[in-house]
């Protein structure tokens, strides 16, 4: 408990490594005989933070929340409608490619399923060999010599490296596809549902692997999922979404202990947990997600929040600091 | 491909010799004796019929659909054809030597000098619609042909009218009145030529077409006229009248009661369209009663035919020949755009421009083994381009019978010998010396001939490059149309030939288009206008002198290798009767034609 | 609240015969007893045969997998003595059961109402208007407000959630004895995953069911389950009260699954892992099938699979860490006791 | 799904039009012209070039394209070269309805077998009967359609003359019923033949659907609600499996009507694929390009 309070101490003093600042991602909605656009799916809409170097900030969000849209927009693997995105002090929203590059160097992305985010056809070393081959200018020797230190590191054995990814089960491949991420040495590491295809005993291993390199390598990681309980574990700050808006974001305490946002409170009453002398919250939240496509006015949480007055449908609330570092987007805290 | 065809092959013969096996096997062995005497009892039982019977019906087949245009001035194809022998008539036919006898026209007159021909006309000759044929019908078929806008409508038959006097003037349309066929009353006709003419009866047997019927039809619309297209439309003197078709399946063809020949046997004569891989077995099932032009019987199927019980066989030499030419001279390019065909512009090719390299190569070329292993010895070796069976045809010209040894020394002569070892000859010069050797798809035979002529030559030491097989139309535009220096020394390419004149000239004077090889002999195109010209040429000894000079020196000069001529197989059920082929077609008389069977 | 059991299971074996001639001893030796009104949550990993048993209860194992032995009572009746024809009349009527993704588990192509109708004109002999009235009820009773519209409509034109309303209202429509669901929430968000497991608790309780859950998540087995068992390599490892089995988990496997969750209510430094991964079920360990990841493995679970002792009333555990004393006092008297809750 | 259709047309004419240009160009730019091949040494080549100079074969090609179009637009895709004027619709619509009607059979007799082995196959996988289709299932793609065509005659026609060989009717004397029966019995033959390959395809296909479905998961509620094995075959499993094999066979119609030239050929059957294939030979360019447009519409 201590030497997590220390952690968030240093990280206070130190600077961003992503600043977004009102990103925006609509998917447009083709239809009628033209195939024109009718309406936009508002996957991501106006999202502000930043991501501190060396934390781990974690973004929760029930599907549809727009939380991998997010992690795909700063990678730039999805292109933005609107907003801007700093790496580095540098804005990257509309690099192209050839520019994007030596960014992309510097990040790298860790899929939920880590069977089809591996090329079945390459060999575990070609695997890891491939992003040293493109970003970097180590030589054959120097690359195998890399590869076998990064299958050690992630917990696989080197002679591992010539087999294939079939041949491994699904937290082995998970360690591949870590491997293959820290293989140029990224500054951020973003883990989109990283561990929730895993088994709890598997999944444990893998996080705190990520928990062990992370140290190991100064990593940020923005560490993208759909549950609370491990967002807890890994992140240091944490951001809840519904529907494409960034309903709070604090440090993990915070969140955990004090949540602001009713979203978050009805989110932390929902998950089941084993403390079995805990007393239950028995309100669960009614009702389903809104569409994205078609969010209901001002505050997109109202139709279902227990708060709701007036105001919330007519005015969409921002995101406001409430206490330090602690910024929530609802009326209730207004003033 | 290959594989595919060989398979194919294969089934053939599985068939064949299943359903030649087939009575066999139910066989005992001692009734053969027995099944003979039979067979005498029925030939017995056959003359004791006497004579021919009337009434029935009989099924011909053809591999492939008449385009559908009935109007002999219209008409291009041999399909048509079919049905236009029996529905149509001319004024002359020829017999069985080719001589011209008289159809339509009972007698003609010629005069002196052969600028004029009168014919008197059968009376009492009635159309299918009962009106009556007279010299109008005559007169008018010449002046259709002769027309301003008939070959803009797609005639193409102007050959029988350009002789004529007058054809500029009313071609151009100046004038009305078609000099050139005149009636002089309703029975007697007379054409008029502008110059004397060799062959007069030859232009004078164009079938007739009734004025009645088209008359008022424009000629531009006669091709599209209910009367050249539907059946019960068109409209001939012929023994049988074209009354019902299913479009490109049946053609069926009814008999003129009132045939001035007198009444034809048979009732109908139906016409299938056969896929021609399935004739021979319905040949054999009797649900085909003939098959005759264009196709007949393949050769390779001519054992398997002829061992029907049902079937008769009639197998007689083509009017036509298979060559292999040499490109003696290309055509320029400016030329080539231009449409010229002008010698005095021409580049000779160099590969085959020796007469003893051409002489060498026909020593070459096994033709004998082409005939055997291609045609199944259906046919024969020829050595001049005029028809076998022709006055004009003789055998008296360098035979070339195969020898490598003659071919060699030949070769040696010319200065083409291997100087590199390479096991090829090279040329006088010590170059490389291949001949391109370019040939069409389509006739299966002849596409089969191209690797053995390779291989007949290369036995000889020359390298012969085979190109890749065109299809026929844009194999034709390289070695006719665009016949430049465009790689091309051999060619391969088969002609029919018409049975009414042996003139060569349409393919071999030097400025005929169709003079493929590019030969440019002075001395031949002096000995074909010789053939030509009058008065001598109104002797045809002389003519025959003359084409017998001309066929040596071609033989000699070799602007081609003649490789073969292929027999026409004809088949027909027993029970069919009365057939007299001509030497050019089956349909001869077929009003005579009659079946054992008909009730 | 009856105590009675409505669903037993004994020695049920369930193997697959896989092509090179190998035997997959999916579910070996696995006894079970689910009583009315009372949740049983069988946990486990992917791999240890949770959901193999659930379908065997159902007898719909398909080829190349069989039942080779074992016992199946539901209401005191054997289910594999019945005929095809005789088990076609007891699933969906007495027995139904929930699956994991609802977005498939509903055929596309029919209405939902149609669905729900074809169960009730099979099991409960409605005509067709009957069926009707009676599928808007069930719909308005796992909430859906506007029910009359819902049961014309299409799978595709509802949420995850609500097809797993509708799915809970097919499985409850004949009033079953028991209800097995499997893994029903794992594919919908927490949010909505705690509305579809009150509703099933509520279900349970009105109807006075049997409730066998199947679920990976400790979490929702916490919460919702009377008693737990745990199954690992094709085996039940440890059964328990809830209650007993959070506070004091006996079975390595158990301990290590429990110390590897992360949590929201607790702060931990370090999660506890479990080395290695679960085996394919051809190539189990000889022995004990946890032995390849246990942090206590002695020599004896490499050479003998130990029995499922009692350890407690109540409880019992597979492990040779109990064959001592302790356990032999507590397995002498093992007998079956009512549970109450 | 007017919307749709709309769409598509909408989304068509411009692709058609692209497409013209393209087979226009293609079959200009193939050597020779309808009259190369007309070699009659008794008629003056002036002739024909007189008719191509009439037909206007000699103008640029966009000049000539911008003539065609200008009339096909209207409906009016010209006039044959070598069948001496006449239009070119009369000569495909004269031959468009066998085609379809052997299209037809071919489907029909795809949809009878390849459905019903097709579920076979699929309840039974690894049976010797879903063995026995798998072979048949290769024979027929493997046997070229002409091959097959031939054997088909041979035996059915030939030897046990059951089946006609040939053509589309035995003549025109039958009409009504008599005539209906009479052109389906004409069709058999080619209709299998035509059908064979597709037959092949669609059972498999059929087989894969069918083994999806079963082991779908909507399949396994259905047996866990205690529907009976028929109810789930015939209830559930099929019209999930069938929906995509219908989309599919609606594309096959077209691709059974491109592969009719063989089967015709063999058949003598006449329907457009031998009239294509005619013009193709003979480069009647006017049929060539219609039936080219209407053959990619049918697509």
């Amino acid at each position: 408990m201590a030497a997590i309070e220390e952690k968030q101490v240093i990280q206070t003093d130190q600077e961003s490594i992503v600043k977004i600042e009102d990103l925006k991602k609509y998917f447009p909605i083709k239809g009628g005989i033209l195939k024109r656009t009718v309406g936009h799916v508002k996957a991501v809409d106006g999202v502000t933070f930043d991501i501190r170097k060396g934390e781990t900030l974690g973004i929760v969000g029930e599907s549809g929340s727009g939380k991998s849209t997010l992690g795909r927009m700063i990678l730039r693997l999805l292109e933005p409608t609107d907003g801007e995105i700093l790496f580095q002090d540098h804005d990257i929203t509309h690099l192209r490619n050839k520019h994007m590059r030596p960014f992309r160097k510097d990040m790298q992305i860790i899929f939920q399923d880590p069977f089809a985010s591996l090329n079945t056809k390459m060999s575990v070393e070609q695997l890891i060999e491939e992003p040293l081959l493109v970003q970097t200018k180590l030589s054959k020797k120097e690359r195998k010599e890399k590869v076998k230190e990064l299958l050690e590191k992630v917990g696989l054995r080197a002679s591992d490296r010539l087999k294939y990814p079939h041949e491994f089960s699904g937290g082995q491949r998970q360690r591949i596809s870590i491997a293959r991420a820290l293989a140029i040495n990224p500054k951020l590491v973003i883990a989109d549902e990283a561990v929730s295809a895993l088994d709890v005993s598997i999944q444990a291993q893998v996080l705190n692997l990520m928990s062990d390199l992370q140290d190991e390598f100064g990593l940020t990681y923005l560490f993208i999922s759909h549950d609370l309980s491990v967002v807890k574990h890994i992140s240091d700050r944490v951001g809840v979404m519904y529907l494409g808006r960034l309903a709070e974001i604090a440090p993990k305490k915070n969140i955990y202990e004090d949540p602001l946002h009713p979203y978050t409170q009805a989110l932390l009453s929902s998950i089941p947990d084993t403390d079995v002398d805990r007393e239950r919250d028995s309100v669960h939240l009614d009702g389903d997600l809104p569409s994205p496509s078609n969010p209901p006015s001002g505050c997109a949480f109202r139709t279902r929040c227990p708060m709701a007055h007036e105001r919330c449908a007519e005015e969409r609330p921002e995101l406001q600091e409430v206490k330090d570092g602690h910024y929530v987007a609802c009326h209730l805290y207004d003033e | 491909m290959l594989l595919v065809l060989t398979l194919f092959a294969f089934l053939l013969a599985a068939c064949n010799s299943e359903s030649g096996e087939d009575p066999g096997a139910e066989e005992d062995p001692g009734t053969e004796e027995q099944e003979e005497n039979n067979e005498q009892e029925e030939e017995e039982e056959e003359t004791e019929q006497e004579g021919p019977v009337e009434g029935g019906s009989i099924v011909g087949a053809m591999d492939t659909a008449p385009a559908g245009v009935f109007n002999p001035i219209f008409y291009s194809e041999a399909y048509e054809a079919n049905i236009l022998d029996f529905t149509h008539e001319a004024l002359v036919s020829q017999n069985n030597s080719l001589e011209f006898i008289p159809s339509l026209a009972h007698d003609w007159e010629i005069n002196e000098d052969q600028t004029e021909i009168t014919l008197f006309l059968e009376e009492g000759v009635k159309w299918h619609d009962g009106e009556d044929f007279t010299a109008d019908d005559v007169v008018f078929t010449y002046k259709s042909i002769a027309s301003p806008g008939y070959t803009e409508a797609g005639g193409i038959r102007t050959e029988y009218v350009t002789p004529l006097k007058g054809y500029e003037a009313f071609n151009a349309g100046e004038t009305e009145e078609f000099e050139g066929v005149t009636a002089v009353d309703d029975y007697t006709v007379k054409f008029t030529f502008a110059e004397p003419n060799v062959n007069p009866l030859y232009y004078v047997g164009f079938p007739i077409i009734p004025e009645h019927v088209f008359a008022d039809v424009a000629i531009a619309d006669m091709p599209t006229h209910e009367a050249t297209l539907n059946p019960g439309k068109v409209i001939g003197t012929g023994p049988f009248a074209f009354t019902d078709m299913v479009e490109r399946e049946q053609y069926v063809l009814t008999r003129n009661e009132d045939y001035w020949k007198g009444k034809p046997y048979l009732e109908q004569i139906t016409w299938k369209v056969v896929d021609q891989s399935v004739i021979t077995s319905l040949l054999e099932t009797g649900e085909i009663d003939f098959v005759a032009d264009p196709n007949g019987v393949p050769a390779a199927d001519y054992e398997m035919v002829a061992g029907y019980e049902n079937v008769e066989m009639i197998e007689q030499t083509d009017f036509g020949y298979q060559l292999m030419g040499f490109k003696l001279n290309y055509r320029t390019k400016e030329d080539v755009e231009s449409g010229a065909i002008n010698p005095d512009n021409w580049e000779e090719n160099p590969d085959v421009a020796d007469q003893k390299v051409r002489q060498a190569i026909a020593y070459a070329i096994d033709r004998p083994g082409l005939v055997e292993g291609l045609l199944y010895g259906r046919g024969s070796v020829i050595n001049a381009p005029i028809a076998q069976q022709f006055w004009a045809y003789t055998e008296d010209v360098p035979q070339y019978e195969h020898s490598t040894e003659e071919a060699e020394a030949l070769l040696d002569e010319a200065g083409y010998v291997d100087t590199n070892d390479d096991g090829f000859r090279e040329n006088p010069d010590g170059e490389e010396w291949v001949l391109e050797l370019a040939y069409p798809t389509g006739n299966k035979i002849r596409e089969r001939s191209a690797p053995v002529i390779q291989e007949n030559l290369e036995a000889v030491g020359i390298k012969v490059n085979l190109q890749q097989p065109k299809e026929m139309s844009a194999y034709i535009n390289d070695i006719m149309t665009k016949d430049t220096n465009n790689g091309v020394d051999l060619y391969l390419l088969g002609w029919s030939l018409g049975s009414g004149d042996p003139d060569p000239s349409g393919l071999w004077n030097i400025e005929a288009a169709y003079n493929i090889s590019r030969w440019n002999n002075p001395e031949s195109d002096e000995l074909i206008f010789k053939a030509l010209e009058a008065p001598d040429a109104f002797d045809q000894e002389f003519r025959k002198k003359t084409y017998q000079e001309w066929q040596e020196l071609f033989a000699t000069d070799l602007p081609a290798v003649l490789l073969y001529a292929q027999n026409k197989i004809y088949a027909f059920n027993k029970r069919l009767n009365g057939i007299e082929p001509l030497p050019y077609s089956m349909i001869n008389d077929p009003h005579l034609w009659w079946v054992d069977d008909a009730q | 609240m009856s105590n009675e059991p409505v669903l037993q299971v004994k020695d049920l074996k369930t193997y697959f015969y896989l092509d090179d001639n190998q035997v997959a001893r999916a579910v070996d030796d696995v006894d079970l007893t689910v009583r009315a009104g009372e949740t049983v949550a069988l946990v486990g990993e992917s791999g240890s045969g949770k959901s193999i048993t659930s379908l065997s209860i159902m007898q719909l194992i398909n080829k190349p997998g069989k039942i080779v032995d074992g016992e199946i009572s539901l209401l005191g009746r054997n289910l594999l003595d019945l005929s095809d024809k005789q088990m076609t009349k007891v699933r969906g009527n007495d027995v139904a059961m929930i699956f994991q993704e609802p977005m498939t588990a509903l055929n596309p192509v029919y209405t939902v109402g149609n669905q729900i109708i074809e169960v009730l004109r099979k099991h409960k002999k409605m005509s067709k208007k009957q069926a009707r009235l009676r599928a808007v009820e069930l719909l308005k009773l796992v909430g859906f407000p506007r029910a009359e519209e819902t049961i014309d409509e299409y799978p595709h034109q509802l949420s995850g959630g609500m097809r797993q309303r509708a799915m809970i209202a097919i499985a409850i429509s004949c009033d079953p004895k028991l209800l097995i669901a499997d893994e029903p929430t794992t594919a919908l968000d927490v949010t909505i995953q705690a509305q579809i497991l009150d509703l099933m608790s509520k279900m349970k309780e009105q109807l006075n069911m049997g409730l066998l859950l199947i679920t990976h998540d400790l979490g929702v087995v916490a919460e919702y389950a009377d008693r737990v068992l745990v199954m690992y390599g094709g085996q039940i490892v440890e059964t328990s009260p809830k209650y007993d089995l959070f506070k004091g988990p006996k079975h390595p496997y158990t301990q290590g699954l429990l110390e590897s969750l992360p949590s929201v209510h607790k702060e931990l430094n370090r999660l506890g892992t479990i080395r290695g991964t679960v085996p394919p079920a051809h190539k189990f360990p000889t022995g004990c099938r946890f032995s390849s990841r246990c942090p206590h493995v002695m020599e004896q679970c490499l050479e003998k699979n130990p029995d499922l002792i009692d350890i407690e009333p109540e409880r019992s555990v597979r492990c040779y860490l109990y064959t001592g004393d302790e356990g032999a006092k507590h397995g002498g008297d093992r007998r079956e006791t009512s549970h109450s809750n | 799904m007017y919307k749709y259709i709309i769409r598509r047309i909408l989304v068509f004419i411009p692709m058609l039009f692209a497409l013209s240009i393209i087979v226009f160009a293609l079959a200009k730019a193939a050597p020779g012209d309808p009259f190369t091949t007309m070699l009659d040494p008794n008629v003056d080549r002036q002739v024909y070039e007189d008719r191509k100079e009439a037909l206007g074969l000699n103008d640029p090609v966009p000049v000539q394209y911008a003539r065609w179009i200008g009339k096909a637009v209207q409906g009016d895709f010209g006039e044959s070269i070598v069948y001496n004027g006449r239009p070119v619709m009369d000569l495909i619509s004269a031959r468009f309805w066998n085609t379809i009607y052997l299209g037809l059979v071919a489907l029909f007799f795809t949809i009878i077998v390849a459905i019903p082995i097709g579920i076979y196959s699929a309840r039974n996988p690894y049976s010797l009967l879903d063995y026995a289709a798998t072979g048949f299932g290769f024979i027929g793609l493997a046997i070229p359609n002409f091959f097959f065509g031939l054997l088909a005659i041979y035996f059915l026609s030939i030897q046990f003359g059951w089946f006609p060989a040939q053509g589309t009717v035995s003549g025109n004397e039958v009409s009504g019923l008599k005539e209906f029966l009479d052109r389906l019995h004409h069709m058999f033959l080619p209709g299998i033949t035509l059908g064979l390959a597709s037959t092949a395809t669609y059972m498999r296909y059929m087989r894969s659907e069918v083994l999806d479905v079963l082991g779908s998961d909507y399949i396994r509620t259905a047996k866990a609600k205690g529907m009976a094995d028929r109810n789930v075959l015939y209830k559930h499993t099929l019209r999930n499996a069938l929906i995509p094999i219908i989309t599919l066979m609606g594309f096959e119609f077209g691709v059974l009507v491109g592969g009719a030239v063989i089967t015709e050929r063999v058949f003598n059957y006449p329907g457009l694929g031998t009239l294509f294939l005619d013009a193709i030979i003979n480069r009647d360019y006017p049929i060539v390009m219609a039936l080219t447009l209407i053959l990619v519409y049918s697509y």
